[in-house]
């Protein structure tokens, strides 16, 4: 089905973004309720967040699971300097380039470490990024949070309604997509995959692998500082409670949900997760209980994600010792011959 | 006719074990390299040095001039040397076409901003490397499985995309890590006869097997390795009828 | 002497922290999978006892008995939920898969036990031994005692019997292990079951001497846990125990020279400094 | 294909969930004759559950006492309960469902600061009350006329703590502090400093922690070697439990130890056990059997929630009680706006947490009580006057 879907998708490609961009712009004269548009911005939020993580985490295979670590420091970047009256337009991009910077400097002392090691370390990061955000209360009002973070000025309003703030989301979502599409069909993206499909005989082409890791976690951390530094002016008020490591696996769910190394993979995976939450909403306590059963279902019946094909499956390897099914196929292979 | 590739007194130990002991070895330009060997003699512990993916506990290599020794293999790779695995390491997900496009990794001169942007280096570099691949997997007969994913193709087929991967690079020279393992006897012709035309076309090659038969056909000159040391080094003829070697491969008494 | 007194103090907790790392590497050894849901095993081992002082009155050892049985039950439905299926995928798979276990058990047991901060009995109550100013409680010198005796008894345990050495080639390689006649799944289930009962023991313990048991109580411990095995290097037992005093110390030493607040910085300090020096851990072996 | 049948089920049990959820409140604005409805955020599932739990059976049974007693001017009031899990995000779109629901005429909630600050503007925007039983951020209320805060700034707890329990009645000269690293918990210790300042009281040790913290034994190490007479506690009952045991097994015994945040919690009583004998607090409210109704408010909570009253619990049932009493003083000129305008100028009130009178800001300036455990039980020891 996928790939029939693909097939469709590549012959009219142009009228298809066309209409998507259409019924995108839209989308907000068709919904009266801001709510649902509150919704939607929330959905839009995690599309560039689990985007960015899939950048890391599926394109090149390395494994971050503390992901909310790079978007407190875009949301604080955003939040601490709006607050000295820098302009916020240009805040959403320094945040993401503070983010990437700290990317980099995460990145390089652990470029050596695979798997679970890179795994807990990024844990271990995000855990102290945000209890420094905690205690550092000269710098980031500690436990007092940031109250009044300013919306933009957008087209003479200056206005967190949600109606008004859908089209910053959009258009930085589609910015963030527009150049993660152009970057994986590239020399880089290529570079990315060859290390996570095989880093040794990467290595043996003359990729560096040192550098685009490292250019590969500047590129999800500056999405990810983007992405925190939007959600800031909207909800207003931010603290660190807002980081915890609970966070950083929501988005990492949203992405292997969606289906990791995938472009549409974490697009499908945040509607997905942030719709099932809210329509479960009727459930009242045992509305995590169906989102707890619901993640472990989904491994079981579609391990590779909703919009994921068998390519995505592999992505992780880095993870996994055994090279999985594949390796068992190659096995009967020879066994045949 | 110059050395390319040299070694100098290379050992690598893996604790106790000394899998590579004191071997020198040269080759020279244009020609066909042989390193044989029964299993577990160290031939690719060697590899893996000469190539950068192991440091030596001894010794240095040169190249073209050059003290490659301690290079990481990416640069190693940049500087003309390319390289193909025992066990097949293709990128398995991903096309055929994408397999030899990364092999031209190190031509590329595109960076994060040129592929955001669309800038004339990145049109010029994706029309280039499109251009080579294409041809280079028509040079190989490989045209018909070009987006085919690379995990899906018959044995024999993975060799030689992994091969092209490697010619991708333009290496000066090009390391076989036992590149006739696994195929029938038609297969093993073909490669052979494949091989001698990369020869004919300008490239270096060394080339690792145990198959004596492959080895012998193909090879100008032809180093034996046992135990981690070399034990006799010379033309086919030569190798041969050495005593060591035989008695090495077949146990003593036994004659070619 | 006050350094000495920290020294002590984080002593005592990090040999909470080995508790709880020792049943989390023998899963990690066995499965071979990294786990988020081995503090919801500690927080239902717990629970477990809760309800067996309420039912059966004050017996620990038997609490315990009845805590490693729990938790080994709860183990096999994690086994067959998050691991059996996915033990040659891609090790992402069964991760997620264990974060959304770990969602559900909090979940159910908000539900089932409530949400509240729930006491255990006292055992030894008032009684300690004194070194220097410092007091040691009974509670605590057991805590030591039984994670010497479990890292003694489990190495015994894998180098011995049939059983352990079964574990012991399943953990180092599950092909080879098969290839040899060793059923794999089983193995790895009673592996995890094991490990698991640890936990359980480990919550207990860690209820009673804390005095809470609560439904969100394993989030940090499972995290502690998990950073004390990797800290001490990957299936490693002893290591593993090591790695958790170490963590307790650190942080205590941490606080006694800066704030309070500080505590995990420094035990994640810690975790990363080791990592970057020395990724294999600080007794593991290379190349893994 | 049971697979394929599965994902399809999954997409359309999905699409329909969708349309349900839009659906719903698609239905035709206006107020529905006989019915008044009352919003409450309350984080009934994640980290805070126990406090949600507690939200949702306290504010249910005000509902139902009023209703039983005949409603609001007749009418019928009814609840919507949704649950925010803690998250400000989740509350915002909260915020954004109660505002849109016409109906909805004013709001009960959140339980964190953070869900709160994040939903005022929004609350603002749309002219209705937020009254939240529990949110303690000394800039909350402030925000603007239409945010009330009902469990009181630690403006005047935190002098009061300093000054009269801690040195008046207990006489303390030397004062360490541990307090919990969140909003609440450093202005509650601000305040107590800057009391203790005015009096001259000392304060020797000031260190804080971060919520879900068990082992104590290195603070309190380090505190002891400062040598106070007295700690005080700026923390909630479980950690004051924890704490008292940690101290009783360093054999520390010649400090005593008061508490601001806890009140009289039964709970403190039930863990601590021999522990916490001897330790005092302050607290707003305390439920003695001579209070009948409190009383009667206290069994009957407790068997429907199956946990013992806590402060918060008490403080959302008066939220809804005031906002009800609010209603019914406007009669049928109650709108969003004019709640907001009655709460403001209600001077009335008293609830369980005792009298209810909001400062310009909309907070409360409570007066409080001391009480202490003696005998295993909360024994209360000063009133309301104490501090005159």
């Amino acid at each position: 089905m996928t790939e029939k879907l693909k097939t469709f998708y590549n012959k009219r490609k142009t009228i298809i973004l066309l209409v998507l961009f259409a019924m995108a712009i839209a989308l907000p004269f068709l919904i009266e309720k801001g709510s649902v548009m509150s919704l939607i911005v929330r959905i839009m939020f995690y599309i560039i967040l689990a985007s960015s993580l899939n950048i890391i985490n599926g394109y090149s295979g390395q494994f971050n699971i503390g992901h909310a670590g790079f978007v407190l420091i875009g949301s604080y970047t955003l939040s601490i300097l709006a607050q000295l009256g820098w302009p916020i337009w240009v805040l959403y991009i320094l945040a993401g380039v503070v983010t990437s910077i700290i990317g980099l400097i995460i990145a390089l002392p652990t470029l050596r470490l695979r798997g679970i090691y890179l795994a807990l370390v990024t844990l271990g990061f995000s855990e102290i990024l945000r209890l420094i955000a905690l205690n550092w209360t000269g710098l980031t009002g500690g436990p007092m949070g940031i109250k009044g973070i300013p919306a933009p000025w957008f087209f003479g309003l200056r206005s967190t309604a949600p109606h008004n703030y859908y089209f910053i989301v959009l258009f930085f979502v589609i910015i963030c997509l527009f150049t993660s599409y152009r970057v994986i069909n590239s020399k880089v993206g290529r570079a990315w995959m060859s290390i996570r499909e095989d880093d040794h005989a990467a290595m043996s082409l003359g990729v560096d692998i040192r550098k685009y890791k490292a250019i590969n976690f500047m590129f999800g951390a500056f999405w990810a500082g983007v992405g925190g530094a939007l959600m800031a002016p909207f909800y207003t008020f931010i603290d660190s409670s807002m980081f915890s490591l609970d966070e950083g696996f929501n988005i990492l769910s949203m992405v292997i949900i969606g289906g990791q190394g995938t472009l549409i993979g974490p697009v499908v995976g945040s509607v997905v997760v942030n719709l099932t939450t809210e329509i479960f909403r009727f459930a009242d306590e045992a509305r995590l209980l169906i989102y707890a059963i619901m993640i472990m279902a989904m491994m079981w019946i579609r391990p590779q994600g909703l919009a994921g094909t068998s390519r995505s499956v592999i992505a992780n390897r880095s993870l996994g010792k055994e090279r999985g099914t594949f390796l068992k196929k190659l096995l009967k292979k020879k066994e045949v011959k | 006719m110059g050395v390319l590739l040299q070694t100098k007194n290379i050992s690598k130990y893996y604790g106790g074990i000394k899998a590579v002991q004191n071997i020198d070895m040269q080759v020279e330009e244009g020609e066909i390299f042989g390193i044989i060997g029964p299993n577990g003699a160290g031939k690719t512990s060697f590899f893996n040095v000469c190539t950068g993916n192991l440091l030596p506990n001894g010794g240095e290599v040169w190249f073209n001039g050059k003290n490659i020794t301690g290079m990481r293999p990416a640069k190693i790779a940049t500087l003309g040397v390319a390289r193909t695995f025992q066990n097949i390491q293709l990128f398995n997900f991903m096309t055929v076409l994408e397999n030899v496009k990364i092999g031209f990794h190190t031509h590329e001169k595109t960076n994060i901003l040129d592929a955001i942007l669309h800038t004339k280096r990145y049109k010029e570099d994706e029309r280039l490397t499109h251009e080579k691949a294409v041809n280079l997997i028509e040079r190989l007969g490989l045209a018909k499985e070009s987006d085919n994913l690379a995990g899906n193709l018959a044995y024999g087929v993975q060799r030689r995309v992994e091969i092209a991967r490697a010619l991708a690079l333009n290496p000066k020279i090009l390391l076989l890590d036992e590149p006739a393992a696994g195929m029938n006897p038609i297969e093993t012709k073909e490669l052979s006869d494949f091989i001698k035309q990369l020869r004919n076309d300008g490239h270096t090659i060394i080339v690792i097997e145990h198959d004596m038969k492959f080895v012998m056909n193909l090879c100008d000159k032809i180093m034996v390795i046992n135990f981690g040391k070399k034990i006799c080094e010379g033309g086919p003829d030569h190798v041969k009828s050495d005593k060591e070697v035989n008695e090495a491969y077949f146990g003593k008494g036994t004659t070619f | 002497m006050y350094l000495l007194e920290q020294l002590i103090n984080g002593i005592c907790q990090g040999s909470i922290y080995a508790l709880m790392a020792i049943g989390y590497a023998v899963i990690y050894g066995v499965v071979g999978l990294v786990t988020f849901t081995y503090g919801e095993i500690i927080m239902m081992g717990s629970f477990s006892a809760f309800y067996y002082f309420i039912l059966f009155g004050d017996n620990l050892f038997f609490a315990l008995i009845a805590g490693f049985i729990t938790a080994a039950v709860v183990g096999i439905v994690v086994h067959k939920v998050c691991y059996q299926r996915f033990l040659d995928a891609p090790r992402y798979i069964s991760l997620i898969c264990t974060i959304g276990m770990s969602m559900f058990l909090k979940n159910f047991a908000t539900i089932v036990f409530g949400s509240e901060m729930k006491g255990m009995p006292a055992f030894f109550a008032g009684k300690f031994i004194e070194i220097g100013t410092i007091r040691v409680g009974y509670m605590q010198l057991l805590i030591i005692g039984v994670v010497i005796a479990l890292s003694l008894v489990l190495t015994i345990y894998l180098k011995k019997t049939r059983m352990g050495m079964k574990l012991r080639a399943v953990s180092q390689d599950k092909k080879a292990a098969a290839l040899v006649g060793i059923n794999v799944k089983t193995t790895t289930l009673i592996g995890n079951c094991i490990g698991c009962g640890l936990g359980g023991v480990a919550g207990i313990l860690l209820g009673v001497y804390y005095n809470s048991v609560l439904p969100t109580m394993g989030g940090m411990a499972g995290l502690k846990a998990f950073s004390s095995m990797v800290l001490g290097g990957l299936g490693s037992i002893s290591g593993a125990a090591i790695g958790g005093v170490l963590i307790g110390v650190v942080e205590n030493l941490g606080i006694a020279l800066t704030s309070s607040g500080l505590r995990d910085v420094f035990a994640f300090l810690l975790l990363v400094l080791v990592l970057v020096i020395r990724p294999q851990g600080l007794f593991g072996k290379k190349g893994n | 294909m049971l697979k394929k049948v599965l994902v399809i089920v999954m997409c359309l049990s999905l699409l329909v969930g969708v349309f349900a959820a839009c659906g719903d409140k698609a239905e035709e604005p206006g107020e529905v004759a006989g019915v008044i409805k009352i919003g409450v955020a309350a984080p009934i599932t994640g980290n805070f559950a126990e406090y949600g739990k507690g939200f949702d059976v306290a504010t249910q049974m005000a509902a139902d006492k009023i209703n039983a007693a005949g409603g609001i001017n007749g009418k019928t009031l009814e609840l919507v309960v949704m649950d925010s899990k803690g998250d400000a995000k989740e509350a915002t779109d909260i915020a954004r469902k109660f505002t849109e629901d016409s109906e909805i005429i004013g709001v009960v909630g959140d339980f964190s600061s953070t869900c709160c600050m994040a939903t005022a503007p929004i609350y603002t925007e749309a002219k209705m009350v937020q009254l939240s039983p529990t949110a303690s951020h000394p800039d909350y209320a402030g925000m603007s006329e239409y945010m009330f805060g009902v469990m009181g700034r630690q403006d005047a707890e935190g002098p009061f703590v300093a000054q009269y329990l801690a040195a008046k009645y207990l006489g303390a000269e030397k004062l360490a502090i541990i307090y919990l690293n969140n909003d609440w918990g450093v202005s509650a210790q601000s305040n107590i400093v800057k009391g203790a300042d005015e009096i001259g009281l000392d304060i020797v040790a000031l260190e804080n922690f971060v919520d879900g913290e068990k082992d104590f034994t290195a603070t309190l190490t380090k505190i002891r070697q400062t040598n106070p007479d007295t700690i005080c506690l700026v923390m909630f009952y479980n950690e004051v439990s924890i704490i008292a045991k940690q101290i009783a097994q360093m054999g520390w015994d010649d400090v005593q130890i008061c508490a601001l945040g806890p009140g009289t919690s039964e709970q403190i009583i039930e863990l601590g056990g021999a522990d916490v004998e001897g330790i005092a607090t302050s607290t707003p409210f305390y439920v003695t059997e001579s209070d009948p109704v409190a009383w009667a408010f206290k069994t009957e909570f407790e068997s429907k929630a199956g946990f013992t009253l806590n402060v918060h619990s008490a403080c959302a049932y008066d939220a809804v009680m005031m906002m009800a009493k609010a209603i019914e003083n406007l009669g049928d000129n109650a709108s969003r706006e004019a709640i907001a305008g009655e709460l403001a100028s209600m001077k009335d009130f008293v609830g369980i947490t005792g009298p209810i009178i909001f400062t310009a800001d909309g907070d409360v300036f409570r007066k409080y009580k001391i009480a202490q455990i003696e005998d295993g039980q909360w024994v209360q020891k000063t009133d309301y006057d104490y501090a005159d």
